[in-house]
């Protein structure tokens, strides 16, 4: 066994305690940072701070606490891949899911923004405020294109045939299966 | 290295297993092993980054909305009792690497006590949005708050921040397996891998959480 | 039909399809010559150095690498798709930009049958009529699962999304009759969800219009709700001789009770046909699955009217 | 080397891994990789004959308009059930799982995997995802197709959440094979057996087990999500809660599409160990071709929206991944080509496998170039979802895959059992699925491109002719795999007993016993050589 415990304490990187702590300390004290500067407004660079931060973050758990630093460097090869892989997910996905509108805008978008449960629920006050008293009511789906018009085609005896901007009417090709309560 | 060993002969200590060359090919193994899988759980939950990142992208104002339901306290709060179990974490392997047993066994109980905490402090925050309705998908009940699709916003929170909690849950599974063979003294110097390759898990959904606090509690 | 069909591609009928029969048949031959230089030579080879008795025990003869014959198998085939690549993403820029002269259609995907709305009024449900030689805009949605449009003679495709638009367009430039397929899977009778497209004269068009922008006259409610009866696609699921189908027959069941999925009965009177086609899932006859879809925004009052009168003439109190 | 002459009563080497235990639990319990890979082989069989029985019923139903056996709704629940346990349960476990788990630490000289209870832990998870895929048959099917494609899944009201968690489940079976085989390609192979000296089998097995570990898990979380929108209503995948349905899509491609490739990757591979072995040749370009195998796996994974053309996602992502996808379309080229120049000077036997190596290359040359008509934009608007599509990826996955899978069965038999099959029937059953496979497939590259769209139980008679002969052609390759399936089981009593090369084989696997010793080699091997240097000793 002697050998053997030669042959690892050869191998294993002891690291000493203050590095622990040291790092362990600055990740709380990044906590508090990151907090800190959420309280800041700054647009849209609050999400690139944050997120700098988390990276710092992660950085140092890696290296230190997961011995990325020390150890064989497949290691680090694999966990930076697998982030690799993630973010051609996300960028990519992103590139479908952001530029849909590219040639037309009506594509770009739902038709009906939220989902029909809404259509039941009491939502945020500032929409059709007064109102909400039954399930035809379907002012909240107006809240995309703006076409206040659409809530009284709820009761759907309407023609449908004449309005050749289809793309501005939310009234009636909303998903007509899962709300077989509108209208009644 | 094989050499070394094959000199010494006879009885190979009982963690040994016969097809590996030598113990540290074993654990070498092993470390890669657990590096793979946690790549797997990174692309898991990678997923659910994914959607996060294109719902955000799409309803940026209902995100921030929503986001002042969530009590960035005690998400700090949490991010802290994490950070500090990742540390007693890694300590307890520097103390089995040092043949410090006791120490070692009682930082892995500091451990657990710190993932335990995290625990009760996410059913504290889990409770509270019970009772005011705001729950996923379509049990969403709640009618304060402004934006497209709210209910959205709690379907991704409750799915990264529970898959997280399942991780914390198998992690603290994985620990008391640990206390507990640590206990009848399986651990030292020459052999540590179940609790250096936990510690590896453990730092990972301490990671996760590191990105999962801004991205919910600090959306600004 | 088939003058103009190949073995390959049906009959091309729009005026984009000659750009993609082309690129097609490019691929087409490149692809066929490639194969058979393939699987002649590996043929040949074969044959060539085939084990025998004489042989079996030579050494085997040591065969160089040629850099040259490996780069030239990378270089070509890298330079040929990437000519395919940018003639496809042409091609498919044209599928995608409607041209801006184009009279739009509204289409609309539902379990399992297609409807057409005209800015004029007319509305028509499985037969799109257009005039030959001008570019259409589909502006498409769907009411439940994800459909696709395609004709296979016009080479255009598009799915058509739940709660989203999709565009596509053609400009027929033969007249006739062609066959248009949900092209995405959806459910039961994702196989009898085919309309058929006429293209017709511009003349005939305008006469089509005007007619079918007001179907119902001169004719009796009972006539026009016949009438509808098909146009609309019961027909797809209702049958009129008592036999069952996916949804109740409606022969003879005017004015009797029926018993309800949920245990109670109604009266098959005019208010219950009227709120079963806008609100088909609130009462289910026992014994037939939800599936129906709405026709709330679909049918007029009139032509529900008609289709009430329609029914009642099928008999029963 | 010298190998101990001792047999055991039926002539075959002894000790050996068959019959070193004896017993079913020795077979339940065991860790030898050897044995489970076996356990795999049965478990694929199983799932192959199911998913076949349900393909032969659906061409059936097919050979005329109208109703034949089934109603639309049954034969919705049999494609979607043939797609899905072919792809869940037989495909993606076939090569890697079953003859990878058998071959891999023999050709690196390994003892066993790194992680041998990880393995059988594999296997019965197989087992239990497999028994939810089966739950889901018995408790009346699924008919979502085996793309589970929202809103359709969401609403379905069939055994959607069994079948999904079926699939859930058989992902972490394959994330512990890749696992499994990365770490014990790293760490254990045998002295001397550097990068450049693994077998392209190797090389194939460490591709596909990269898309197992990086693809597979995006796959849980997509069901998982499926599911939780079918109990929760979550509202990412479902439109009626405010969800986009073409987000499934980009999440299901981004793994199934690499999940193509853990089908044809390992294909690849014993086609070259094939093509190597019967032409007595190394095979021209060997770090080109092992090169290839990365660089698919690696290109699997930017390409996944070329299932989604007509899917409505933005023209700038449709651009992007058309131009990504020409680019596997040289890897794959590269492999056609270093195969065909191996064949010239070689000394070519034409044993069975070495027929399966060419039929490969015929019928993988077609799956592969027909892609180049999906691949273009503007011509896939045309042919996608209709039978162009399903005839291409059946040539890719059938005459790619299952064709390799059956040569390398054929291949390695002898080495696991000992035994070698009746070489008649072999070219019978070659020669009937080769001609039975071509006329199924064919013909619906010419009705898909006609206009036929897939998924339908009925169609318009113009095309009943073709749907005729494709059905005929069904049957001839039902026939074939039938032959092929009784002569492997008979030989495994009456075949001839073999001894360790009956092939003349190069790699390590040929140096041990047949079938092999528990531990594989009775001494650790030392490699000092390529692995197809046919005239130099080389252990």
């Amino acid at each position: 066994m002697s050998q053997l415990t030669d042959k690892y304490s050869h191998h294993a990187h002891i690291l000493p305690l203050k590095v622990y702590l040291g790092i362990g300390g600055t990740l709380i004290f990044m906590t508090l940072v990151t907090v800190a500067v959420a309280q800041v407004h700054l647009g849209p660079f609050n999400l690139l701070v944050a997120l700098a931060i988390a990276v710092f973050k992660a950085i140092l758990v890696g290296l230190f606490f997961m011995h990325l630093k020390y150890d064989n460097k497949l290691f680090a090869v694999i966990f930076v891949s697998s982030l690799a892989f993630l973010g051609i997910f996300i960028s990519i996905t992103l590139f479908d899911t952001l530029r849909r509108g590219d040639i037309y805008q009506e594509v770009g978008m739902p038709i009906k923004a939220n989902s029909n449960m809404y259509d039941s629920l009491r939502v945020a006050p500032a929409h059709g405020a007064s109102g909400h008293e039954g399930a035809t009511d379907k002012a909240t789906e107006s809240v995309t294109s703006g076409d206040d018009s659409s809530g009284a085609k709820a009761t759907g005896h309407e023609g449908t045939g004449n309005d050749s901007g289809g793309a501005k009417d939310t009234g009636h090709v909303a998903t007509g299966v899962e709300s077989p309560k509108s209208g009644h | 290295m094989s050499n070394n060993q094959e000199h010494k002969g006879a009885h190979p200590p009982e963690w040994f297993q016969h097809h590996f060359t030598d113990a540290e090919q074993q654990q070498e193994s092993a470390k890669l092993g657990m590096w793979v899988f946690l790549l797997t759980e990174i692309l898991f939950f990678g997923g659910l980054f994914c959607a996060y990142a294109i719902y955000r992208a799409w309803h940026p104002d209902m995100f921030i909305n929503a986001h002042t339901a969530l009590d960035w306290r005690m998400g700090g709060l949490n991010t802290i009792v994490l950070i500090v179990s990742s540390i007693t974490m890694a300590m307890s392997i520097r103390s089995f690497q040092l043949n410090q047993q006791k120490q070692g066994v009682m930082l892995l109980v500091v451990t657990l006590m710190c993932a335990a905490t995290f625990m009760v402090i996410k059913y504290f925050e889990y409770s509270h949005k019970f009772h005011v309705g705001q729950l996923p998908g379509k049990f969403y009940t709640f009618t304060g708050i402004e934006g497209t699709n709210p209910h959205i916003f709690f379907s991704i929170y409750f799915l990264m921040t529970g898959l997280h909690g399942i991780h914390v849950l198998v992690g603290m599974g994985v620990i008391i397996w640990l206390i507990m063979r640590a206990k009848k003294g399986h651990f030292g110097p020459a052999y540590y891998t179940p609790v250096e390759v936990t510690g590896l898990y453990w730092h990972l959904v301490d990671m996760v959480w590191i990105f999962l606090f801004p991205l919910f509690y600090l959306i600004g | 039909m088939d003058t103009t069909a190949t073995f390959w591609l049906p009959t091309p009928s729009s005026t984009i399809a000659g750009e993609i029969d082309l690129l097609f048949y490019v691929i087409f031959y490149l692809t066929t010559f490639f194969f058979l230089l393939i699987v002649s030579l590996a043929t040949y080879f074969t044959i060539k150095y085939r084990k025998t008795a004489e042989n079996e025990n030579d050494p085997m003869p040591f065969v160089g690498h040629s850099r040259l014959l490996e780069a030239t198998w990378i270089i070509i085939p890298t330079a040929i798709v990437m000519v395919l690549f940018f003639w496809g993403f042409r091609g498919y820029l044209r599928l995608s930009i409607v041209p801006a002269e184009a009279m739009q259609v509204k289409v609309t995907g539902q379990k399992w049958f297609w409807s057409f709305d005209y800015p004029e009024g007319a509305s028509t449900v499985n037969e799109m009529v257009a005039p030959v030689g001008r570019p259409v805009r589909l502006l498409m949605s769907s009411k439940d699962v994800i459909h696709a449009f395609f004709v296979p003679a016009f080479r255009i495709k598009k799915d058509v999304l739940p709660n989203r638009y999709g565009v596509s367009w053609f400009e027929a430039n033969q007249i006739g009759v062609y066959d248009l397929f949900c092209a995405e899977y959806c459910g039961s009778k994702h196989s009898q969800m085919i309309g058929k497209v006429r293209i017709v004269s511009e003349q005939d068009y305008k006469v089509w219009l005007e007619s079918a922008s007001d179907l119902g006259k001169g004719l009796t409610p009972v006539q026009y709700g016949e009438k509808l009866f098909q146009l609309k696609a019961c027909a797809t699921c209702h049958t009129i001789d008592g036999s069952s189908s996916n949804g109740p027959t409606f022969q003879g069941i005017f004015g009797h009770e029926v018993k309800l999925a949920n245990g109670s009965s109604v009266t098959v009177d005019e208010n219950y046909i009227r709120e079963s086609i806008l609100v088909p899932s609130a009462k289910v006859v026992a014994g037939f699955q939800p599936i129906m879809p709405t026709f709330q925004g679909i049918l007029k009052d009139k032509e529900i009217d008609a289709l009430v009168a329609y029914i009642q003439s099928l008999g029963g109190k | 080397m010298s190998y101990s002459p001792a047999v055991d009563d039926n002539g075959l080497p002894s000790p050996n891994y068959l019959s070193s235990e004896k017993g079913l639990w020795s077979w339940l319990s065991t860790l030898d990789h050897k044995r489970i890979g076996i356990l795999y082989l049965i478990g694929i069989t199983i799932a192959f004959f199911l998913g076949g029985v349900f393909a032969l019923l659906l061409r059936l139903e097919l050979f005329f308009p109208g109703q034949q056996l089934v109603g639309p709704d049954t034969y919705n629940k049999l494609f979607t059930l043939h797609g899905a346990v072919m792809v869940f349960l037989f495909i993606i476990p076939s090569i890697p799982a079953a003859l990878g788990n058998f071959v891999l630490p023999l050709q690196l000289g390994a003892k066993d995997v790194a992680f041998p209870r990880l393995n059988l832990a594999s296997w019965y998870i197989y087992v239990a995802g497999s028994l939810f895929a089966l739950y889901a048959l018995v408790t009346g099917g699924v008919d979502t197709g085996w793309t589970f494609y929202t809103p359709y899944s969401t609403s379905s009201n069939t055994a959607v959440i069994s079948i999904t968690t079926g699939a859930f489940i058989l992902g972490f079976s394959s994330i512990f094979t890749g696992m499994n085989f990365i770490v014990t390609i790293h760490k254990l192979r045998a002295p001397g057996m550097t990068w450049d000296r693994l077998p392209l089998m190797v090389w194939a097995l460490y591709g596909t087990a990269l898309i197992q570990v990086l693809a597979t898990p995006v796959l849980a979380i997509t069901l998982a999500l499926l599911i939780m929108e079918r109990t929760l209503g979550v509202g990412i995948f479902d439109p009626a809660m405010g969800g986009d349905p073409v987000l499934f899509q980009h999440f299901f491609w981004f793994y199934s599409h690499p999940a193509v490739y853990i089908m044809i990757l390992p294909g690849m591979g014993i086609i070259s160990e094939l093509i190597a072995a019967f032409s007595k040749r190394e095979i021209v370009g060997y770090k080109f071709v092992a090169g290839s195998s990365l660089a698919i796996a690696l290109l699997g994974f930017l390409v996944w929206g070329h299932h989604m053309f007509t899917s409505g996602q933005s023209e700038l992502a449709s651009a992007i991944f058309s131009f990504l996808t020409f680019f596997v379309a040289i890897p794959s080229a590269i492999k056609v080509f270093n195969w065909t120049a191996t064949l010239y000077k070689g000394r070519i036997s034409l044993e069975v496998p070495m027929l399966y190596a060419l039929g490969f290359l015929f019928l993988f040359a077609i799956g592969g170039l027909t892609g180049l008509f999906l691949g273009t934009l503007s011509v896939d608007i045309h042919l996608h979802d209709t039978y162009f599509i399903v005839a291409h990826f059946h040539y890719v996955m059938m005459g790619g895959t299952v064709i390799a899978l059956i040569g390398g069965i054929h291949y390695w038999w002898p080495k696991m059992f000992g035994r070698m099959y009746s070489q008649f029937w072999g070219v019978v059953g070659f020669i009937l699925v080769f001609v039975g496979f071509n006329v199924t497939f064919f013909s619906q590259f010419i009705m898909g491109s006609q206009g036929m769209p897939r998924r339908y139980w009925d169609y318009l008679p113009q095309f009943q002719r073709i749907h005729g002969i494709s059905t005929v052609g069904a049957m001839i390759l039902g026939t074939g795999l039938f032959i092929i399936a009784i002569y492997l089981i008979a030989s495994l009593r009456r075949g001839t007993i073999v001894g360790p090369n009956p092939w003349g084989a190069s790699t390590l696997e040929w140096e041990t016993t047949s079938p092999p010793h528990p531990h594989n080699f009775e001494n650790q091997p030392v490699v000092t050589g390529g692995p197809y240097d046919f005239n130099k000793p080389r252990v």
